[in-house]
């Protein structure tokens, strides 16, 4: 086995998960039993890992990364939203849809420009969610179970259902593999430390964990919670957009499934991450870790022969576990 | 559990033993005993933190002590739930509101009782809400009434009005008159003379120490945690007990100043009105004075502090701040103005509980500490260590989380949160000491009379007659949502008294 | 009922089917297929005058409702593609005892009420033939004297999925050099397609596959994107060998492109013409067979150019 | 109540989206040319026993306060396992899918209840490893149910408009009804649905009920599951996540609200009947399929836009500014006329609604 010795350059995704998912969300470390758990179950999973034939290699670090990618900048963007206090959206995989569609329509003008005009869709139209429900203080559940059907009914009237194909394949350039990792793995990194930077160092960000934690002292205090709130879910938009992008350059056409299920894909990866669900604390890099974790433990059970359903279960669980842990440390219920 | 051979003071109808708990290995109580006769009203005095709630959440079987023992009518309980405590007699008013706005009041009322029988029987039950609302001065309020469109204050009667319905052998209420007017107050006091008066025994908790002596017949005195004295509340006086709770005799405000004529009007409020909750204020308030609303629940002052902090969407009037128009039905225009609102419930329209002391300091002057939306790490610790200093907050808690702190200092990242700097131009505070004991308030009274001597306008709402007359420089009394009177300098508190409770169409 | 004895308002030679009316239980326009077969069989019936009423989901509860709904209305015909095939098969049964004749495409029935339906379908098995002969052709082309494939089939509840695994085990069978080492569910979901693509490449490895069947073009083409993107080479004297089984427009680019191996025809074009035929047939009296059968064609570079209209639509 | 309280929300949605929906289904004759018979009553119900006992199951725990997203895997691993066990004995089959239900249920509710987990992500996980299980199980196939027998007698006519399994369905609801309704449960969930801590100092056994509710949530999945499998003769290892969402819309225009505390079984009877006619008219209209999204779209934004805090108070704010420029003079002296003329207290004089603002940190209502 050449390959097993060969190091991958950026490590497979429990390398880089772990340190993440230790970290406090204000930044120290403190030993808790849950901590002590996580430990012990990611020491557990590398141990399986390295034990697993092919697992250390570089095309499978590749495969990780690469697996990790569409779900994982989706999933740094609903962290903000989870951060905030919104929860989680229900209209992911429409918005993500409707984008790809749109920017394989609007091939012909270029390749940036249909970026751009992509990213705008995305932003604007999970930004007008994200308005509604940071100004109007409306449930973002009830909201954006609304936005998905009413995103994706649009969708089927306007595209009448057929496949929406680009006129050049001017996106081509986004499958591109620069040293050897697809284009998406560095937009997902880009994400995760654009997103950390953001919440952790602008005022916005900072403002957003303030607004998480507790909605009615954040207005009393007149902190700008629409304003915040809305640009956590314009950050979000924009992750659903590029994700929409990429996986239209990657199927090359868009019928309306496309979106798959990635919303509950990208909500698992989040929760894994550790931010709490009412908001208020969490972080987008450990946001990468959990989704990296995701695919960490799919692959091994793959790469162990594990059938479809195994995986799926495993998945489940893992989450339920991480839920478990994490949640425990605080009592406060999900209101 | 039972049995065992118990043997208390003779007459005990409640027997606490060597009571102690501990939270992540600090004690919150230690070795607490005092007993409570049949029908006697006996207070748990003490300042914040000293314990008195958690000797009450032991007593009602929300936490288990870890040692020591609560004879019931010589039976040792051992209470592993709150229901178990109720199948025992005890019957509770929490210190935090605990009825639930979703229901109505006649389903609050049945709520948890265990006298209610499983299969409704409404009518029945409809009769008996009826009259212990009339008992409680709730007349005008009806039992299908939903409780969310009750007042606060009317809230908290229904809850007390519940446990005093309960025909429980021991009834303990944990500072059940701290949101409430002196009227509502009295109907209270009545209703608990009445439940002792049938045997029952009452555990009372309240930092209003006046209304303590006047209605106990017995005060355990807890400092740091251990019960430090047991009296006979006619052998007290209110300084004598103020010396219990502290071990020391407490330090004395100076007089108010002179106001200093330079300070120009700074804040002009005129005709300021909320439908169906205050009509007509006017006030205009120059910088560097202290003015004090002073009004019970529902009087109005505590609506013309939210009005002004923008928390009133239907406020209609006129606000200036510094000659210019305040656009007062928007929170976060009225902030970015300079006016900082200190609202009456810290827990939750106030702190960022699990979030740090000191980004709790810094949490609503983010924009100021940045530099194009990017904070400034350096700038940020260091305001936020100026702003612990000056609010007296201990240096070195500066990073735990608020949750961790004593409801005193709480209040006092609440106060600190809005001093310094030259970005704010104005404290509205709701209650500012609501629940603080004598030491915290005294500090918090210091902070409000410098922010005032720094050129603030400071203006905050009370109930509480000390306070108003300790703080205030200009006292405007409000009943009814509508100004009564105005007083600089001479007042006293019958004067007060007078206005707050009958107003200007008194007889 | 709806047959009203109008008299049949004769008009310039073709037959009208005027005050006739049908109900399309059909797959709903959220699928491709679906929406271009919807999209030509209104057209061809357009000028027949024949009423058709809109019933198409992709839900298979919504269609039990929809498909009862339109046994009650008793219209002249029911034009169905069936979601699950079990849970049609009593609904089906109670079309017949109600007398509305129901007419099957795409799919087949669950074989217990097989006889109780009209059916144009498409030849799933031969679908799933040629596409283990695009593989062996390619494999062979390529000098290789053994090799592992890797399948995505559609969702394998589906009796077209299972058939089209039937057809493709067949044929595969003659040529025992060649195993599918990987058989998996990608649920006809082209991103779930790409996302177990990456991984199974990456379990084999650069060397471990030499084929893929992705069940449509649209869950071929994935697999070619997770191979350029894992550095394995696509197509050529000796990369990776890929196959679909029902065509589209992007299957037809990409064989152009010499990426894809061949594809199989199965256009949605094809069926709703020949189903509006059958309709047209039977509703003026000609007694079509019970059960047609849809010529499928395989599609590779060398035949591409004579599909290419036919498979561009969808 | 009283009548009062039919402008309550958890009265008002149900019943106004029941009289639309309703009043749609009596003029689609209008659009499908064909007078209406039984039979599309009948099929409406049939839609409602497909979708009820779901409805009922994820709207009862959002009366608790709780949203049990794991109900479609529960409601799938239903029909696998009655499907398997119940072959020769159906009855065999729906207890097997019942207990399996009630544990997964009662596992759940212990979790949220005990370690003070948030359901959502509890429920999340959940689901995601009972698609795994369900997958497993089935290895990705419809499992056939062959007593055929069964299949008939579950969907056969009664009364005309009624088969059993709606009848069933409809007994669900009823049953919750009365228990709710006539037993101090209904008033606990609530509690609990309304202040988690105030309903424990109040007395409440919190956990048990949040663990029961969990159980008869899984149950009522469970049974779901295994109705509609005997109905369809086969069973789907992955319905995907629209029985999930119709079940919740069902609940929202039943008047329960995300938030908890609000809600009734008659409300989630009534919002649940409204999502069945409302397929029914689609079908019956013969509307395009999208079009039913799109409805569900705007009866969802109704709701939106009346359970928005936030909104009402920028109308208010708006109000209040216009009427500052209008009338600009004398305005505090007309209005304190006002207040004084009512002669009585100003917070008790006052429109209740106008004090849920005052009070409505508007912070309550986050998911
Ligand atoms: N759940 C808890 N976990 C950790 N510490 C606690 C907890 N509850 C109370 N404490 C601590 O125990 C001590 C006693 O608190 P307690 O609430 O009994 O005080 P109190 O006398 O009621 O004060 P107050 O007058 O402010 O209500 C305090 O130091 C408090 O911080
Ligand atoms: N709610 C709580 N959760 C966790 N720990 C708590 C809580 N309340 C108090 N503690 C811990 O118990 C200790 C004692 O609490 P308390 O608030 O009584 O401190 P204190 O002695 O009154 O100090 P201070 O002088 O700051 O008021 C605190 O230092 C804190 O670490
Ligand atoms: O047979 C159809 C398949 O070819 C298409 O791609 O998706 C839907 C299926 O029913
Ligand atoms: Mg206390
Ligand atoms: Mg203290």
């Amino acid at each position: 086995m050449p390959r097993a010795t060969q190091r991958p350059p950026l490590g497979p995704g429990s390398d880089t998960a772990e340190p993440e998912q230790l970290a406090d969300p204000s930044g120290g470390w403190r030993p808790t039993v849950s901590g002590v758990a996580l430990v012990v179950a990611l020491l557990a999973l590398i141990a399986v890992a390295v034990t697993t034939q092919r697992f250390l290699t570089l095309d499978n670090a590749r495969a990780i990364l690469a697996s990790t990618a569409f779900v994982g900048i989706t999933a740094i963007g609903a962290t903000l939203v989870m951060i905030v206090g919104s929860a989680v959206s229900m209209a992911v995989s429409q918005t993500a849809t409707v984008v790809a569609m749109m920017f394989l329509a609007t091939q012909q003008l270029g390749l940036w420009t249909a970026v751009l005009i992509a990213v705008a869709a995305g932003v604007a139209i999970t930004a007008a969610q994200g308005a509604i429900i940071g100004f109007w203080n409306s449930n973002p559940i009830v909201l954006t179970i609304a936005a998905g059907f009413a995103i994706g009914g649009i969708a089927t009237w306007f595209s009448g259902g057929t496949p929406v194909y680009p006129q050049t394949q001017a996106f081509d350039l986004l499958n591109a593999t620069p040293l050897g990792l697809s284009l998406a793995v560095y937009v997902l990194l880009g994400t995760a430390v654009l997103a950390q930077w953001v919440l952790s160092r602008t005022t916005a960000g900072r403002q957003m964990y303030l607004i998480g934690e507790n909605r009615a002292a954040a207005r009393a205090a007149g902190l700008p919670v629409g304003r915040v709130t809305t640009l956590a879910w314009a950050f979000f938009g924009a992750c659903i957009a590029l994700t929409g992008i990429f996986l239209a350059s990657f199927n090359t056409s868009a019928t309306v499934t496309l979106g798959g299920t990635l919303t509950l894909d990208a909500i698992a990866a989040v929760l894994v991450g550790g931010t709490a669900i009412t908001g208020g604390r969490g972080s987008a890099l450990r946001t990468l870790g959990g989704a990296l974790l995701i695919s960490t433990i799919s692959d091994v059970l793959l790469l162990r022969g594990f059938p479809t359903g195994a995986q799926i279960l495993t998945k489940g669980l893992l989450v339920l576990a991480v839920v478990v842990i994490v949640h425990v440390r605080t009592t406060r219920s999900w209101r | 559990m039972s049995g065992s051979a118990t043997v208390g003071p003779l007459d005990a109808d409640v027997w606490v033993e060597g009571l102690s708990r501990s939270f992540n290995g600090v004690a919150a109580v230690r070795d607490v005993s005092f007993a409570v006769g049949a029908g006697e009203i006996h207070a748990l005095c003490g300042h914040n933190g000293a314990g008195k709630s958690t000797v009450v959440k032991l007593l009602s079987g929300q936490l288990a002590p870890d040692a020591g023992r609560i004879v019931l009518r010589g039976e040792a309980v051992d209470f592993r739930s709150r229901q178990a405590a109720q199948r025992s007699g005890v019957a509770l008013v929490d210190q935090e509101l605990s009825v639930i706005p979703a229901l109505t009041v006649l389903e609050n009322m049945l709520l948890g009782d265990i006298h209610v029988p499983f299969v409704n029987r409404r009518r029945w039950a409809a009769a008996d809400c009826r009259r212990i609302l009339d008992d409680m001065g709730l007349g005008h309020i009806s039992p299908d009434q939903p409780l969310s469109a009750l007042s606060i204050g009317e809230r908290q009667l229904v809850e007390i009005a519940k446990a005093l319905s309960q025909k429980a052998r021991l009834v303990i209420l944990d500072e059940p008159t701290a949101t409430l007017s002196d009227v509502e107050t009295e109907h209270v006091f009545s209703a608990i003379r009445r439940v002792a008066g049938l045997g029952c025994s009452v555990i009372f908790v309240s930092h209003r120490l006046s209304e303590v002596l006047a209605l106990c017949d017995t005060v355990t005195v807890l400092r740091d945690g251990r019960s430090v004295a047991t009296t006979p509340a006619r052998d007290l006086t209110v300084d004598e007990l103020i010396v219990q709770m502290l071990g020391a005799a407490p330090r004395r405000l100076t007089a108010t100043r002179a106001w200093d004529p330079a300070h120009a009007p700074a804040l002009r409020i005129e005709h300021l009105h909320v439908p169906g909750r205050l009509s007509d204020f006017t006030l205009t308030a120059s910088a560097g004075r202290v003015y004090a609303l002073a009004g019970q629940l529902g009087s109005g002052a505590s609506d013309v502090l939210r009005a002004l902090a923008g928390l009133h969407p239907k406020a209609t009037g006129v606000v200036e701040l510094h000659g210019r128009p305040l656009p007062f039905r928007d929170p976060v225009r009225v902030a970015r103005a300079g006016l900082a609102f200190v609202s009456n419930d810290r827990k939750s329209e106030g702190l960022f509980l699990g979030t740090s002391v000191a980004r709790n300091l810094v949490a609503t002057r983010l924009p100021r500490l940045a530099r194009a939306g990017v904070v400034q790490s350096r700038l940020e610790r260091r305001t936020a260590l100026a702003l612990a200093e000056q609010s007296g907050l201990p240096e070195g808690r500066l990073d735990d989380d608020v949750l961790a702190l004593s409801g005193g200092n709480q209040q006092k990242v609440f106060v600190g949160r809005c001093l310094g700097g030259g970005d704010v131009w104005a404290l509205l505070l709701d209650e500012p000491t609501r629940g603080v004991d004598v030491g915290g308030r005294a500090e918090i009274h210091r902070l409000l009379r410098e922010a005032a001597d720094h050129g603030l306008v400071v203006i905050f709402a009370s109930t509480e007659l000390d306070e108003l007359l300790e703080l205030g420089d200009v006292i405007v009394t409000m009943r009814d949502g509508r100004v009564v009177n105005r007083y600089e300098g001479a007042v006293d508190e019958a004067l007060l008294m007078r206005d707050m409770t009958h107003g200007v169409d008194a007889p | 009922g709806g047959n009203t004895a109008g008299p049949p308002a004769p008009s310039g030679g073709s037959t009208s089917l005027e005050g006739k009316t049908l109900a399309l239980v059909g797959y709903g326009s959220a699928n491709p297929w679906g929406a271009y077969f919807n999209k030509v069989f209104g057209e061809q019936l357009a000028s027949t005058g024949i009423k058709i009423n809109d019933m198409t989901t992709m839900d298979p509860g919504t269609q039990i409702q929809k498909f009862n709904q339109a046994v009650a209305q008793k219209p002249d015909l029911i034009v169905l593609a069936i979601l699950d095939t079990q849970a049609m098969a009593v609904p089906i049964q109670k079309a017949k005892a109600a007398g509305v004749p129901v007419l099957v495409f795409d799919g087949p029935t669950d074989p217990s009420v097989a006889n109780e339906v009209m059916s144009v379908l498409s030849d799933n098995e031969k679908l799933g033939e040629f596409a283990a002969q695009n593989i062996i052709e390619g494999l062979q082309a390529q000098g290789r004297t053994s090799g592992k494939i890797i399948v995505l089939t559609g969702t394998k509840s589906m009796l077209v999925t299972q058939d089209r695994m039937k057809g493709f085990a067949k044929v595969l069978a003659t040529a025992p050099q060649y195993q599918v080492v990987e058989e998996r569910d990608a649920n006809w979901d082209p991103k779930l397609s790409g996302e177990i693509a990456q991984q199974l490449l990456a379990k084999y490895g650069r060397d471990g596959v030499q084929a893929a069947y992705g069940m449509a073009d649209y869950m071929a083409l994935p697999i070619i994107q997770a191979a350029k993107q894992a550095g394995i080479p696509v197509g050529g004297k000796d990369g990776l060998i890929v196959t679909g089984s029902n065509c589209f427009k992007a299957g037809i680019d990409s064989i152009k492109a010499g990426e894809l191996y061949g594809t199989a025809t199965e256009d949605p074009g094809t069926i709703a013409k020949q189903t509006a035929d059958y309709v047209v047939r039977y509703l003026t009296g000609k007694n079509p067979p019970q059960s047609e059968i849809v010529q499928e064609e395989r599609v590779t570079a060398a035949t591409v150019d004579r599909f290419a209209e036919q498979c561009s639509h969808a | 109540m009283t009548s009062g309280r039919l402008s309550q929300p958890d009265r008002l949605l149900p019943a106004v989206s029941l009289v639309i929906v309703v009043a749609g289904f009596l003029c689609s004759p209008l659009v499908s040319g064909r007078p209406l018979e039984s039979f599309d009553v009948y099929n409406a119900l049939q839609g409602f026993a497909q979708l009820g006992l779901l409805a009922l199951a994820i709207g009862l725990t959002m009366i608790a306060g709780e949203f049990d997203l794991s109900v479609v895997g529960t409601y799938a691993l239903g029909g696998i396992l009655a499907v398997e066990a119940g072959q020769s004995s159906p009855f065999l089959g729906v207890l097997v899918a019942v207990a399996a239900g009630a544990a997964i249920g009662a596992m759940q509710g212990g979790l949220i209840a005990r370690l003070r987990i948030p359901s959502l992500p509890v429920t999340l996980a959940t689901y995601i490893a009972l698609l795994g299980l369900t997958y497993t199980m089935s290895g990705g196939l419809s499992t056939t149910y062959r007593n055929s027998d069964v299949t008939l007698w579950v969907d056969q006519t009664v009364a005309d408009v009624f088969s059993p399994r709606s009848l069933l369905t409809l007994a669900a609801f009823l049953g919750a009804a009365v228990v709710l309704g006539f037993t101090k449960l209904g008033r606990e969930l609530r509690a609990v649905g309304g202040d988690r801590r105030a309903s424990r100092v109040a007395g409440v056994s919190v956990d048990r009920r949040l663990i029961g509710i969990f159980t008869v949530s899984g149950t009522l999945a469970a049974l779901g599951g295994a109705l509609l499998s005997y109905s369809y003769a086969s069973a789907n290892p992955d319905p995907g996540l629209q029985p999930l969402i119709l079940a919740a819309v069902a609940a929202l225009l039943g008047g329960v609200s995300l938030t908890g505390g609000r809600g009734a079984p008659l409300g989630l009877l009534a919002g649940t009947l409204s999502v069945a006619l409302l397929a029914q008219i689609v079908a019956i209209t013969a509307l395009p399929d999208f079009s039913t999204q799109l409805l569900y779209a705007c009866l969802l934004a109704v709701i939106v836009a009346i359970e928005s805090p936030g909104l009402h108070q920028a109308v208010d704010r708006l109000r209040a500014g216009r009427a500052m420029t209008t009338r600009r003079w004398g305005s505090g002296v007309r209005t304190s006329g006002a207040a004084a003329s009512a002669g009585q207290h100003p917070r008790r004089a006052a429109h209740p609604k106008e004090k849920e603002d005052d009070h409505d940190r508007g912070d309550d209502h986050r998911s």
